[in-house]
């Protein structure tokens, strides 16, 4: 697709987590619904504020460690079973305690597996470009010790004018227009 | 534990608790954001480091040459025989496992615990976990007679249609430290994944600002990657934590599931778990001191975190104590003559004296001293038990291992075992390829997750409260 | 502070990704090829020969049989390479000056021997009998094709462990009657191609050789003289050959086969072959 | 496996008879196809390189060859190790050649071996053989199962000269001065030098003792010829004894309830005459507790023979003669008188027993004389068995020597040196002997050695004489010449060659004929010469059939040989030496003999009887001796005998159990100089201490030196210094080892036969002898259907002579890895023989187990194995996939028998050529990071089915005989079906005295070992010991 043009929205800098997470509150209450915040750390608070909850990690590993538990056993039992019966120290060629270790061991593999590039999956990850990384401030505090609160241009209360004002409004360090 | 023993007006002591403080009072975010990636960013590379670096690197070129002879002579240039067919090989590959052992347990266990103070410690622990996993790995390779044909222990297709056979622990060992490398790999990178994009904002330098943010993927830490990332990240410790207990119990299943008197015992297991996190807490000490010396980290890795240390050492020693006890008692209590040979055999006999080194290191003297914060508290002291404890548990493998095989059910082929050149070249090798890579880590790699510390300081609190309370 | 880098490179950092992945596959699939190619196996490969002698000429042209040369196949591991002898014996009087024949001649008067190269070539380890095989009703072009119409020498199968055990798992498949070993033109038996065989008279200790007799002719009411037809073809090969049906105490029952799977499980209980799990036991062939 | 199955035998024997030349040799290796050969891609047969090899000199030091960490260069490994990878099956094979023959013989079957009788000429007696040749190679020597002697079985000696033959360091060249010449000049010049003196003077044979009527008939004619000519047998290891003398006499321990040995090692090896079958009637004996017979033995140096003994005296050697004559006294024979010697309480008990014991069975018991003993002691021991009544019953005295001639070999020898130091030896001819190496100290021989004006030597090495011979013509083998000997019982074997001679070596039929009238008769027509008139009827028919069955009928002695000897006893019995003197004894070693198989890495591998000593000789000591002239074992000690100017030598000491104190026994056969790559070098060299006057023992002294030798002993042996409460025996006079395997472990389990009788069951009974119970499993047992392999062993007939250990060596193209690697503990033997110390070891009772893979049906190895790479066939062998194996040596650690063994270098030698030819085809030549161990000699088992299989029907009791049953004198292996009932093997498993080693690990061994049951004489019973089955 043709890279975007004109913004991507307006960028709000505060010092505290807390003015953070005062200013998200209520731009969501105000019906922004086209809007992030980005910290240095975690802050939970923050997520809830832009009524962000839950999210399906679990279920990919879940199923992904599942999927290693039966692929690996059932190999097992092929192999030793069908694919090549052999008499192993009189032991019974379906000797299933022993087949019990290999597959726990696949199982946490693929769940572990899919626990992390799911999360990178459904982060969008690797984004190398994203247009915030043109705000002049963003990457000296983003990873530092800088919070901001992103209302996007496709949000249909979004007007550069009021919206600026808006922000303004929670007393930010500074409000920047981000281009794509 | 009183703050008697405290000099009361020590800013590193909290008040309120009488402990000491996970981070020393007056950091910020930016404090020690620059603190830590300053270590990373500066263009001059400290002499110490060069010299230090210069050592592991030869350490590990000899280790190369080792493993080249070995591969042209065959094992038989190891001190390796019959009885005694497992030697330093097999030892070191679970004396390094175990090591690694630790680190998981700091990154996973401790993170499921809310154990904030692991915070500044688990990342060079992981890092270590990773290292010696790698050195570890190497040994079952190289120790069998034709390692070139080692993938067939793998579950391929091959033309011979003839495949692994999953009853011998031996493959049990292969699906676990395989995936223990993987997972445990993937778990510190993930944890890397925002200091990487701190990394890329804070450097100046335009290769490096692009090698981080390849590293990065482009983190711009937006609050609803952040929950996913906790998520996964709680999920892996999750993952993590049976994995670690099940890997040194495979390992150990690999003596507890053969014949063997002084191998064939159920306590195994958890004895073998337990001594790995010893020995492991042992060596994060043992890295850890250094560090915060050389790179001025006391206000990160304080001594809460060696007194915390001195003190998970103490209770792991404990429960090893209790397996030694135990193998005692049912030697004697089986009534079965191979224990009590096997057990008389491994105290009094040709070998006793590895059994004496191995009760002097790993319960004698810590197990008396450790109680004492004071000496908890001792830089040089814990120390000097960290590589006490790292021998002993050495040893220990060395106990196990060949007095258990030296003289086993027919006296008549009954030996011993002297270890050659070539052992300790190998083992010597892979300290130094250990400490080569780690300080390659402390180099180019943030040592102290930043994100995590960001979270204990006092500006992360949301609701105005001034104590600078943090962590626990 | 700007960008690092360029907005391509998101698509890019993600294809690459997948990209890994696929070669990573790709990889594992060529290697999984490379060790069954010819390559590796030296299936279907002629190699320079001394002399470039043609079994299709021998064999289909004039009609020598298989253990003219191959003399020990019915008595031993090795199925013998013919010496220098057996060719003097007939190019003594033809093609006597035949340029082709010159090494022959050279080995024959100075008494050194033709270095052939090994066409079927088993690795050192592997320990393969002829005997047994042929005494079992396994016909020489099971393995080695129809030689019958090879000008040069060729190995027909990869002679790979996974090909061997893929008969010793279900012998039935390849059996034919001993009689039938030595036929490169044997088809396995169909409804326009049916095969009747009688049972010996069951006693044990009659050899493999002796304990079924077949025909591809209809031995109803005719059961000597379709005996006669059976006959070997000359004493050459007699063990093999199946016993004239006169030669039985009582004249035997014919049964029709008209499929390989029938025919195999009825040699298979006849010919006592060996059940699949000791047939793939490692030292049948390993020792 | 006879040698009927490859039709008339007579016509084998003529090829063989007509000469090969070394062309045909290759010729007919290059029909091979490489596999069928030797086991290595790249070792196919290659004219250039063998005709190179069998060129070339071996310039590689002994050391070297051995050992292969110091053999290999570093690219060599490089090619090793690609070639490993090569068979791993996933990289290209090289083009392989197929070299056919030119003319093939008819009767040659490429695959399948011929079998063809001939016999060891050894001076003890010959020993009939069967030997297996593939492509005209011989691959396998064993007894001649035929011939009323020995009944197939062998001997270590006899099995190590299969190795000899092979022996890369054999000379190659006839020489004179160093420079090569042609037989043929050696020949002239001999011929014409002789004729030139008319009558023979001062022309000189030195021969090794001729065992070979044909050889005496031509020396007699020799002599005839020139009447001035001498000829001087010397052997060293037999010289002055019996079997010089020629006036051996005979034993047949079939009817002999009580034997006694006085000195007599009849039952360890062919160094004693009549060995096989001594022992195969011993041990017919021991087979069923209702026929035990007795042996007691007096003896002077610990032997297999002694610790086998229910009762055993040692004594120092002195002191034999002088317990003989009390011994004849007490029994009443005639002209025997005591010797007032003051004997200790217990040698008194012990002789009176002994005494009423063989009154109580006279006519029915047999006493042996010592070979190395004071010939008093044979003379009474004639005496002994002529007042029991023992002569013609257990006793036969032959009217002829078992020698064609014999002779005082000490003297004639004595008076050779002396002709040769008066300057009267133009010529001296040595024949097969290393006088230069072993001939007696005192007579300075090297010196006279010089004066004399020519020597030549005619021997099988460029030995310690050879080196400075003018002459040397290399020996043939006995497998690469016509010859013949007489076995123990005097029947006469035919010696016919396997191979043609591989260095075109000659022997001393030609040497000797080359002086006759018709100087070209070849041996084989001289053999034939010889025995035209013994054979009866047609000639040819006769002598094929000699050829055929092994032996000349008609040749053995008569049975109904003198019945009455005039046996009575005069002269006088040397008087023991005092107590505190210490003595030194000499006695041909038990695996080199007397120094003649040096070469063989087979026999200096092999540990020793009683010692397990591998690689080196030592002086052996008692533990107290030791301790009083306060050594540790392993120390250098400097042994020096008295006389007139004292010899000394540099020996490491070791002790031996139940060794006589003040008494050091030395082994001949040891510090050879230029005995070739393996034997150079080992050990010390016993003759520089041996003298005339007392060649079989001496007084002397021994000192202390610095330094420690570095012994290789291959089983650990420690005191029991337990206290009660870890179950020790307190007291540290106990071996550990054996307190642990005949306490606690039930390792080694027997009954006095009063014991038996009282509890037939004692084997599988009590805390401490535990039995397999089928019902105690976790999971269902796996079925064993059509054919199931089991070994009996009788720990009753066992007497640990080795012979089954050495043919295994050669059945499984066994590596020789080294003393240094020995002595790390990595000896490959598949098989070997646990000997256990029982009791005080002053004075223990010793138990032999021959240890193999036990191939259990839950076998604990296979179970740890990552790859399946020794997994259980359908008949229940624990089989081992070579290939298939990665090396991980788990399965060793987890096997409780530690019989596992694993090349941990490349041990197998891929280069020299000659050892090539010794391989069995059969085999795998095992290489780099393999584990490898018994196989129940699969390769046999899966070539009896074959023949099986092609006619339908199964496999009979007994068609199947592995290695080591084979070789064994005391038939104490059988091997067989165990599901067959009629079996032997499943009769002998059945028995209750049947006990499987570590049976409560529940590992189900398949090989079960039969419980041995001591006839004890209960006036000489001693303390209650452990072996009774604890009841609980």
């Amino acid at each position: 697709m043709p890279p975007r043009e004109g913004t991507y929205g307006l960028l709000a800098e505060f010092d505290t987590p807390g003015d953070l997470v005062r200013a998200a509150r209520q731009a969501r209450l105000d019906g922004w619904r086209r809007l992030d915040c980005y910290t240095p750390y975690p802050v939970e608070e923050a997520a809830e504020a832009i009524g962000f909850h839950r999210n399906k990690v679990p279920l990919v590993t879940l199923v992904g460690g599942l999927m290693g538990l039966v692929a690996m056993f059932l190999l097992e039992m092929w192999i030793s079973v069908l694919a090549y019966p052999l008499n192993i120290g009189g032991r019974p060629t379906y000797s299933w305690p022993a087949f019990i270790v290999p597959a726990f061991e696949w199982t946490i593999l693929f769940a572990g597996l899919s626990a992390a590039f799911g999360m990178l999956a459904l982060n969008g990850l690797p984004t190398l470009y994203h247009p915030l990384f043109n705000a002049p401030n963003f990457r000296d505090g983003a990873t530092t010790d800088k919070f901001f609160l992103c209302l996007e241009a496709l949000d249909p209360k979004f007007d550069l004018v009021e919206t600026r004002a808006y922000l303004t409004s929670f007393q930010p360090v500074s409000v920047v227009e981000v281009e794509y | 534990m009183g703050t008697t023993d405290l000099k009361p007006n020590d800013p590193a002591i909290d008040p309120a608790t009488g402990e000491y403080r996970v981070i020393a009072p007056g950091q910020t975010f930016r404090s020690i954001t620059e603190k830590i990636a300053g270590i990373v960013l500066t263009p001059t590379t400290p002499l110490g480091w060069l010299a230090l670096f210069g050592v592991a690197g030869a350490g590990a070129t000899m280790l190369l040459v080792a493993v080249t002879w070995l591969f042209l002579k065959g094992t038989g240039i190891w001190a390796v025989t019959q009885p005694v067919a497992w030697g330093f090989a097999i030892i070191n590959f679970v004396w390094w496992i175990g090591i690694g052992h630790a680190g998981t347990l700091i990154s996973a266990i401790l993170l499921l615990f809310k154990q904030g103070w692991r915070n500044s410690i688990n990342r060079f622990a992981e890092a270590m976990t990773i290292f010696a996993v790698v050195c570890a790995g190497m040994f079952p390779l190289i120790h069998t007679g034709r390692p070139w044909l080692a993938y067939w222990m793998l579950p391929v297709p091959l033309t011979m249609n003839v495949w692994p056979q999953f009853r011998s622990p031996l493959m049990w060992d292969v699906f676990a430290v395989s995936t223990y490398a993987t997972i445990s790999v993937v778990f510190w990178y993930i944890g890397m994944v925002p200091d990487f994009g701190t990394m890329r904002d804070r450097s100046q330098n335009k290769v490096a600002q692009y090698l981080y943010g390849l590293a990065s993927l482009g983190w711009r830490g937006s609050v609803r990657h952040w929950m996913r990332y906790e998520t996964a990240s709680l999920l892996l410790a999750g993952l993590a934590t049976p994995l670690v207990l099940s890997v040194h119990t495979v390992i150990s299943f690999d003596f507890a599931v053969a014949i063997l008197p002084g191998w064939h015992t159920t306590i195994f297991p958890p004895y073998f778990v337990a001594g790995a996190i010893y020995s492991g807490f042992a060596m994060v000490l043992t890295l850890a001191i250094p560090l915060r010396k050389f790179y001025h980290l006391e206000a990160l890795v304080t001594e809460r975190h060696i007194d915390n240390m001195g003190k998970v050492l103490l209770a792991t020693g404990f429960i090893v104590a209790y397996g030694y006890g135990m193998e005692i008692f049912m030697s004697w209590y089986s009534a079965s003559h191979w224990e009590a040979f096997m057990m008389w055999n491994r105290m009094f006999g040709p070998m006793g004296w590895s059994y004496l080194v191995l009760v002097t290191c790993n319960l004698a003297i810590p197990l008396t001293t450790l109680w004492s914060r004071k000496l908890r508290t001792s830089i040089s002291y814990m120390f000097f038990i960290s590589i006490l404890v790292n021998t002993g548990m050495w040893f220990e493998r060395f106990v196990i291992i060949v007095t258990s095989l030296y003289r086993d059910f027919l006296p008549s082929s009954w030996g011993t075992y002297r270890a050659t050149k070539w052992d300790y070249m190998t083992y010597v090798g892979t300290l130094g390829l250990f400490t080569a890579l780690f300080l390659l880590f402390v180099r180019f790699l943030p040592m102290i997750p930043m994100s995590e510390i960001r979270m204990m300081l006092p500006g992360a609190k949301i609701t105005a409260k001034t104590t600078a309370e943090a962590g626990d | 502070m700007a960008q690092i880098f360029d907005r391509s490179s998101n698509a890019l950092a993600r294809a690459s990704l997948v990209l890994t992945g696929l070669i990573v596959i790709a990889l594992g699939v060529t290697l999984d090829q490379l060790q069954r190619s010819p390559w590796v196996t030296r299936q279907g490969q002629r190699p320079d020969q001394p002399v470039p002698f043609s079994h299709k000429h021998h064999v289909q042209g004039l009609g020598l049989q298989c253990q003219y040369c191959h003399v020990t196949v019915e008595k031993s591991s090795y199925a013998g390479i013919p010496p220098t002898k057996t060719c003097i014996n007939c190019h003594a009087q033809i093609w006597t000056n035949a340029q082709l024949l010159e090494p022959v001649r050279s080995s024959w008067a100075t008494g050194e021997s033709l270095a052939w190269t090994k066409v079927h070539d088993l690795p050192d380890f592997v320990y393969f009998s002829h005997e047994i095989h042929v005494n079992k009703g396994l016909g020489c072009a099971s393995c080695h094709g129809r030689v019958d119409q090879m000008p040069l020498m060729y190995a027909e199968n990869t002679l790979q462990m996974e090909w061997c055990l893929n008969c010793h798992r279900n012998p039935a498949k390849n059996l034919r009657p001993t009689g039938e070993i030595y036929n490169m033109a044997w088809e396995k038996p169909a409804e326009d191609r049916p095969v009747w065989c009688a049972a010996g008279d069951g006693k044990t200790g009659v050899p493999t050789a002796q304990s079924v007799s077949c025909t591809t002719k209809d031995p109803s009411g005719a059961g000597a003289e379709v005996a006669s037809l059976e006959l070997p073809l000359g004493g050459a090969h007699g063990q093999a050959g199946d016993v004239a049906a006169a030669a039985l105490p009582v004249a035997p029952v014919y049964k029709r086969f008209t499929s390989q799977d029938e025919l195999g499980h009825f040699l298979l209980d006849h010919y006592k072959i060996r059940t699949p799990q000791e047939l793939t036991s490692c030292e049948v062939c390993h020792r | 496996m006879s040698n009927h199955e490859n039709g008339p035998m007579s016509e084998k024997s003529k090829k063989q008879s007509t000469p090969m030349t070394l062309v045909q040799v290759r010729e007919q290796l290059k029909g091979v196809k490489g596999k069928r050969y030797w086991k290595s891609v790249d070792e196919l047969a290659d004219t250039a390189e063998f005709q190179a090899a069998v060129e070339r000199e071996f310039p590689h030091a002994a050391q070297e060859w051995v050992d292969p960490v110091s053999r290999r260069g570093f690219m060599k490994l490089m090619g090793a190790s690609l070639a490993l990878a090569g068979l791993a099956g996933c990289t290209k094979q090289p083009d392989e050649p197929i070299y056919a023959y030119v003319k093939q013989p008819e009767d040659l079957i490429l695959g399948k071996p011929m079998y063809f009788a001939t016999a060891h000429p050894f001076v003890t007696g010959a020993v009939p053989l069967l030997v297996k040749s593939d492509q005209f190679r011989p691959i396998k020597i064993d007894g001649n199962p035929e011939h009323p002697y020995n009944q197939g079985s062998s001997d270590p000696f006899t099995q190590g000269t299969l190795l000899d033959l092979y022996d890369p360091d054999r000379s190659q060249h006839v020489t004179y001065r160093g420079e090569n010449r042609e037989w043929a000049e050696f020949a002239q010049e001999l011929r014409l030098k002789v004729a030139g003196t008319k009558d023979g003077t001062g022309i000189y044979f030195l021969s090794s003792t001729i065992t070979s009527p044909t050889l005496a008939r031509q020396w007699k004619a020799v002599q005839a010829a020139y009447p001035k000519a001498t000829l001087v047998q010397y052997d060293p290891a037999i010289a002055g004894t019996s079997v010089a003398n020629g006036t051996s006499v005979q034993y047949s321990l079939a009817d002999a309830d009580v034997i006694v040995s006085l000195d007599a090692d009849f039952l360890s090896g062919a160094s004693y005459p009549g060995f096989h079958k001594l022992v195969g009637d011993y041990a017919a004996r021991r087979k069923d507790p209702e026929k035990l017979n007795r042996l007691y033995a007096i003896e002077s140096t610990p032997t297999t023979t002694g610790l086998k003994a229910e009762h055993r005296l040692g004594l120092r050697a002195s002191e034999i003669p002088a317990f003989a004559a009390e011994l004849a006294k007490a029994v009443g024979a005639n002209g025997a008188e005591g010797t007032g010697y003051n004997w200790t309480d217990e040698q008194k008990k012990f002789l009176a027993a002994l005494a009423k014991d063989l009154k109580a069975h006279a006519g029915k018991s047999a006493v042996i004389p010592g070979l190395y003993q004071d010939p008093s002691v044979e003379v009474l021991a004639l005496a002994i068995n002529t007042a029991l009544g023992n002569v013609s019953k257990t006793v036969l005295v032959p009217h002829e020597p078992a020698i064609p001639l014999p002779s005082d070999q000490i003297a004639d020898f004595k008076a050779l040196v002396a002709d040769m130091n008066a300057g009267k030896v133009d010529w001296l001819v040595i024949l097969n002997a290393n006088p230069i190496y072993s001939a007696p100290a005192d007579l300075e021989f090297a010196a006279a050695f010089d004066k004399a004006k020519m020597v030549a030597h005619l021997g099988s090495h460029l030995d310690e004489t050879g080196q400075i011979s003018h002459w040397h013509i290399p020996a043939a083998h006995y497998l690469e010449s016509w010859s013949d000997a007489r076995a123990y019982d005097g029947t006469v074997s035919i010696v016919q060659p396997l191979i043609d001679p591989l260095y075109g070596g000659r022997t001393a039929h030609h040497v000797f004929q080359t002086l006759l009238n018709e100087p070209m008769v070849s041996p084989y027509d001289a053999v034939r010469e010889t025995w035209k008139s013994t054979i009866k009827g047609d000639f040819e028919t006769g002598w094929r059939k000699a050829l055929h069955q092994g032996w000349v009928d008609g040749t053995a002695f008569d049975k109904a040989a003198k019945a009455s000897v005039d046996a009575g006893f005069k002269g006088a019995v040397p008087a023991p030496s005092p107590k505190d003197a210490l003595e030194i004894i000499f006695r041909p070693d038990p695996n080199v003999y007397d120094g003649r198989w040096s070469n063989v890495g087979w026999l200096q591998e092999l540990p020793k009887p009683v010692t397990s000593l591998s690689w080196d000789n030592a002086a052996l000591v008692s533990g107290a001796t030791l301790t009083k002239l306060n050594l540790e074992e392993d120390d250098i000690v400097e042994l020096s005998v008295n006389g007139r100017s004292p010899r000394r030598v540099k020996a490491p000491v070791i002790v031996v159990p139940g060794h006589p104190d003040n008494s050091v026994t030395v082994h001949l056969g040891y510090g050879r100089e230029f005995a070739g790559r393996v034997g150079s070098g080992a050990g010390f060299n016993a003759y520089l201490i041996r003298t005339t006057d007392a060649p079989f023992y001496a007084t002397g002294s021994i000192k202390k030196l610095d330094g420690k030798w570095g012994l290789a002993v291959t089983k650990s042996h420690f005191q029991d210094h337990r206290p009660k409460l870890f179950g020790g025996q307190g007291n540290g006079n106990n071996s550990l080892e054996a307190d642990e395997a005949i306490g606690e472990r039930g390792i080694i389990r027997y009954a006095t036969l009063d014991e038996f009788k009282a509890n037939p069951g004692f084997a599988n009974e009590g805390e401490t002898h535990p039995k397999t119970d089928r019902d105690n499993t976790l999971f269902p047992n796996w079925e064993y259907k059509d054919n199931a392999w089991g070994m009996s062993i009788d720990m009753n007939s066992c007497t640990g002579c080795n012979a089954c250990i050495v043919s295994c060596y050669a059945e499984n193209n066994i590596a020789v890895v080294g003393k240094q690697q020995v002595r790390i503990g990595r000896n490959m033997q598949w098989l070997r023989i646990d000997t256990y110390f029982e009791g005080d070891l002053s004075a223990p009772r010793a138990h032999f187990q021959p240890m193999a893979c036990q191939h259990c049906e839950n076998a604990p190895c296979e179970q740890v194995c990552p790859v399946g790479a020794t997994v259980h066939t359908p008949e229940g062998l624990n089989m081992m996939a070579y290939n298939r194996c990665v090396g991980t040596r788990y399965c060793s650690n987890n096997c409780p028998y530690k019989v596992r063994r694993f090349n941990f270098l490349l041990y197998s030698d891929y280069e020299t050529e000659s050892l090539k030819l010794l391989r069995n085809p059969d085999v795998s030549v095992r290489s780099r990071g393999v584990m490898e161990k018994c196989s129940y000699c699969v390769q046999r088992i899966s070539a009896a089915k074959i023949e099986a299989d092609k006619d339908n029907r199964a496999i009979q009791d007994g068609e199947i005989v592995t290695a080591c049953q084979q070789a064994c004198p005391a038939s104490a292996i059988t091997f067989g079906n165990i599901n067959d009932k009629q079996s032997r093997v499943a009769k002998l498993q059945a028995d209750g005295r049947s006990y499987q080693v570590l049976a409560d690990l529940n590992t189900r061994p398949r090989t079960k070992y039969v419980a041995a049951v001591l006839n004890l004489n209960d006036e000489l019973a001693e303390a209650p010991v452990e072996h009774l089955p604890a009841k609980g």
